[in-house]
């Protein structure tokens, strides 16, 4: 039996000192991990059965990063990421009968089924997109940045990409206009190895992105992004930065994708003795066992929590399939315009 | 009421919609420079650097960060010193600005305008081009060319005011044209076409700088006793070709004079609507007066013989006419 | 003859192109994944990363270094993965790749290829477009869109060995079509339409992958008795219309469809050109057959709605008889 | 009397024992930069009398960027610049003649009066334009040199841009290209303080522009751009590095622009003082004093130099002042295309 004094933080545990989280935070964590693989692997499912259509990117295998990375943000603040949008989205606490219904393509869904995979949204949420034309959110989340800076207020915006991501113009205009107006933005990379399939060192000079900042004289850092807890540390450091008003930090995440880039990919770019390898590095199987070793956890909760998850998930997809479908008006100007226009003779198809 | 010029229109819309603290202005030598062609001069002296941005030549950066700006509460500005550097910025224009709205299922709005400006002036093959059917063709953006003082004043405001993103089209050989234009603030509903002049032989579809050199057209002709009715579309998306159908009801006979190169260009599809609609009416086939096709030369005749010119337009409608 | 898929031909295309030592492949994804959609697949292998050149996601670079190589006397073909990344690169193909033969008075060619592809399914608003109005717009490109497995090979080595750069315009949903093909090297010369059926009661002019869907429609109406005539434009740039106008001056009715917005898009142009070159020969206004003016919708169902079907075409050729 | 030696060096002249070169040479460079100065003085006036038409952007100030940059260049090597090109193709030793009449737009203009004066190109002498989309010619030039490299030759490329490109999307893509694929490109920036109007610190976060080539772990320097024999020596290390296999680098030459950004500037962002300042350090003023110190050329050989510049200069007006315009032909399609194709009916204006 571990001790957990008043403030739910174990005695014996370094864990909890050093982090200075309480069990249940803790714990809150391994739960968002296993509820973006499970999510996934029940949209592999579905993709299979053609619940799903047009390009499923999944996350498994990179859960730490977001979860890790969005422990460190308030709710007032800001999110942007790309395709691979999935985990960002569930970290941010969107609700996922919402985000199984978007894949289904049900108005019940994120963006009313009118985005699918790669582009989960929440406004309420300050939970801005998922985007697919890849580094160019970075421009937009540089932007809502400068829009905080305006508004003063101290929000801070973050940012995911891949290391694929970082050879794209966008990023580096990005970076200037972020550095050279200090703006409260962190520059999240999640460095898989891979971009869709070249690997890094194909595609990049420097394969260690975050040294990439050195062009604008950026803070930067490189972090275990299988480590949900170093993730989350060099995460509030970020974001400490950027809130502080000393302007955009760029993390590098290490990570790895133990799927393929999308459900069309025969990766026959590595072999299976690769990903068997970084398997072993699984950021949940990390920190499940970390959790126990320290005494936060009692294997009989972790149950609980895979079989909590694996509800809501089978709820999520009941959910998606019972909603109703979007209706006409979404292709009419009204659903392309948040003002339309109406004009005579009209548009063509209306 | 007062003349005065586009310049000077556009210049007071800008200092009208700063009024509203959202609003900001973003773009390439703006501030310090004095602007390219004068219309922000001493913007950055009123209303300060945090709101009168000189940016660095990025200009997919520039249009990226009005968007983002715009999505979380913002009313930016951005300007594209010259519509030529626009095509580095039509990955945000087009896959972002177009979209957000109704991919993410409308809970996002982006109110942002992208100000910029065709033009040539020797300025030969890259600094000299229209891409007005660029951005007309394409859902989710709305797209103006006024021509007039008065409805550059008035589209700009609107512009600014509505909540979708707008790209507002200038003409680098328009800032000295003068109108009447009221000293209050005021706004022109976009999407609205209008009877720039009567007349009831013949109906010139045209906008933007075009309105202007087919009036002087018209006046060329009315010497002859050839009326000549004018439509200033106004507005590129959404197309309002009503007042224009109701012309051509009357006359019969048409010609579209566009700023750009013709196949596939502007005057394709306002062509094809007027034949779709004004079908039973037509007596002539509709002429088309655009740029040559090439890349426009440097060499000063050749630019001249390049462009749209009054005289191809009083060409034009003489022979449809006979 | 062989029959063979879309995807195969462009491979012999590719293959017999490669034993030019000028001629290098260079795009994402292109080698180490084995090609997205199959066309490059084992090119790596063959021939090495020297000539099959993986590169970062920058499609502004792999254009921009694709035209500075022509310049320099290579062959490059740049394939831009989709055409939605190709807006990254339109500085490049519209202010370069089209403008330095003639801004620079003839001196310097730029035989570059550029492959890319339209297409749709459930790929939402930004992955869905078609920018086919753009590159024919555009003075100083070459601008091709082949149907047939026959054309794709033999336009594509056309493309290939032509002085001039060239955007050759693929469909994800073509690669899979069937075809006779023969097995030797040929060309098929650019900016020449084809008669790709005879019927006698109405033409119905278009390309790409719609050539594929209107003969389907074609099929269905002759059970009708209706016999639909079809032209395979094959380029943009030039557009050859010939061979649509013959076929207008017999049947007197058109439907035009290409797989675009209607708005400023391919099928304004064409059905501009029809009326003004068959003007004589009008008995009903031409239909337009297009995607609906929307950023594409992921839900299959709008997304069904959206695009162009045999039974929309069906519907607009009898529309167009009655 | 100075003593010239049988190679023509001038044995007390440390700078003739330093660079390496002889006398002739050393004033060669000389008169490459009053040639500069003086035509451009000339198109400023014929600009003036509406001889010359468009955008003018003068090169006054920065001569010795170009001169002593593409001394270091073979024949055989390659040029790409921006449309402040007048200093380049004078370096290069394109025909001032057919300059001045590309100027004027006439046919026997370098581009035969299409391109004027930001596109001049010779390709007779790899000078493959001046192009005028800020910093898109980067891309273009690293193209090249992986055609030099596929080529197995052993000529570089140089592309020459301004403080201001360094920030658009293609500079950085274009290094991360060509360091990855270890091309023979030498990327000059010219940083001459200000982007048009804004000035350097406005515009990019790290004004040192040489570090931003550390994001790519490029080889780059910073040179006094005012100095053309410094400029020539870093030009020529940074070629033979490229010429060697070892990948490109980034120079940084320090200039100054005495003249306003184009002809329309009403340089309102600079004070007159500042310019006088610069004015000072006049590469043309501070190169022949080296040369008259050094006892390397006489006031004689100067004045001589001046005058035939001066007669060159009003030889290339005359010339195109009498030279005929281009023809219709260059406003048809065989004056866009190398292989027009007819089509019936003709595209429009045929
Ligand atoms: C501009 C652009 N080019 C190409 C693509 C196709 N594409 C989609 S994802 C991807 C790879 C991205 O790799 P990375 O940035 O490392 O992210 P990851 O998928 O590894 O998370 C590519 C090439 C795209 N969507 N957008
Ligand atoms: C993409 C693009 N944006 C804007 C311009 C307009 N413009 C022409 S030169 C210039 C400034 C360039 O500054 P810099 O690169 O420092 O070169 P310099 O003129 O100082 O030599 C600008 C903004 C352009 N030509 N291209
Ligand atoms: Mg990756
Ligand atoms: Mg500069």
């Amino acid at each position: 039996m571990t001790q957990i004094d008043e403030h739910g933080r174990n005695s014996t545990s370094t864990l909890l000192n050093d982090s200075g989280l309480d069990a249940a935070t803790l714990i809150d964590y391994y739960r968002q991990m296993v509820l973006i693989r499970r999510f996934e692997e029940k949209c592999q499912e579905m993709y299979t059965r053609a619940k799903i259509g047009g390009f499923l990117h999944l996350y498994i295998g990179e859960e730490a990063t977001a979860v890790g990375a969005i422990a460190a943000l308030r709710p007032d603040d800001h999110i942007f990421t790309h395709y691979r949008d999935h985990g960002h989205a569930i970290a941010r606490g969107l609700d996922i009968n919402a985000l199984m219904a978007e894949l289904f393509g049900k108005v019940t869904g994120c963006s009313k089924g009118l985005g699918g995979s790669m582009h989960f949204a929440d406004a309420s949420k300050n939970f801005w997109g998922g985007y697919a034309i890849v580094g160019s959110h970075l421009p937009l989340a540089t932007g809502a940045a400068l829009g905080m800076k305006m508004q003063r207020k101290d929000s801070v915006v973050m940012v995911f990409f891949g290391d694929g991501a970082t050879n794209s113009g966008e990023f580096y205009e990005s970076l200037n206009f972020a550095q050279l107006w200090k703006l409260p933005v962190v520059f999240v990379c999640e460095n898989n190895l891979y971009a869709m399939g070249t690997p890094l060192e194909v595609h990049s000079s420097v394969t260690e992105i975050y040294r990439k900042a050195c062009a604008f004289d950026m803070k930067s850092e490189r972090v275990d992004g299988n480590d949900v807890l170093a993730m989350r540390e060099a995460s509030l450091r970020a974001v400490e930065h950027a809130r502080s008003g000393k302007g955009p930090v760029l993390l590098e995440a290490m990570t790895y994708r133990f799927r393929g880039h999308s459900a069309q990919d025969t990766q026959k770019y590595r072999t299976k003795e690769d990903v068997e390898r970084h398997r072993r590095n699984d950021p949940i199987t990390r920190y499940r066992t970390l959790l126990l070793n320290e005494g936060i956890a009692t294997e009989q909760q972790i149950r609980d929590i895979d079989r909590m998850v694996d509800d809501q998930v089978e709820a999520a997809v009941r959910f998606a399939d019972e909603s109703p479908e979007p209706g006409h008006e979404w292709i009419t100007q009204a659903g392309v315009y948040a003002a339309p226009i109406a004009v005579d003779p009209p548009i063509h198809g209306e | 009421m007062p003349v005065i010029t586009v310049r000077e229109a556009l210049r007071q819309a800008l200092h009208d919609a700063m009024q509203d603290e959202r609003v900001f202005i973003i773009g390439e030598d703006i501030g310090h420079y004095g602007s390219t062609y004068g219309v922000t001069a001493g913007f950055l002296e009123q209303y300060g650097p945090e709101r009168v941005r000189d940016t660095p030549i990025a200009e997919s950066g520039i249009v990226g960060i009005a968007i983002g700006a715009a999505m979380v509460g913002m009313r930016p500005i951005a300007e594209i010193m010259s519509v030529n550097f626009s095509l580095l910025a039509f990955d945000m224009l087009f896959n972002h600005a177009a979209k957000i709205y109704s991919m993410f299922g409308g809970q996002i709005t982006v109110p942002m305008v992208l100000r910029t400006t065709n033009g040539w002036t020797q300025l030969s093959a890259t600094h000299s081009q229209s891409f007005d059917v660029y951005f007309a063709h394409m859902p989710g953006l709305k797209v103006v060319a006024p021509a007039t003082p008065y409805d550059m004043k008035g589209m700009l405001k609107a512009a600014i005011e509505d909540p979708d993103p707008v790209v507002f089209i200038e003409h680098t050989l328009m800032y000295t044209v003068k109108g009447e234009v009221p000293e209050e603030s005021y706004t022109v509903p976009l999407g609205k076409a209008r009877l720039a002049r009567e007349g009831r032989d013949i109906t010139v579809v045209t906008y933007s700088r075009m309105v202007h050199l087919s009036q002087q057209a018209a006046d060329i002709l009315a010497r002859d006793g050839i009326e000549v009715e004018i439509v200033d579309l106004r507005t590129l998306r959404p197309l309002d070709m009503s007042v224009a159908i109701e012309s051509f009801k009357k006359t019969n006979r048409a010609v579209v004079v566009t700023e750009d190169w013709q196949s596939f260009g502007t005057s394709a599809e306002i062509a094809a609507r007027l034949y779709e609609y004004g079908f039973d009416y037509l007596d002539a086939p509709i002429a088309r007066v655009n740029f040559r096709e090439v890349p426009m030369p440097y060499s000063k005749n050749l630019e001249l013989q390049t462009v749209v010119t009054v005289d191809r337009i009083v060409h034009a409608i003489r022979k449809t006419l006979s």
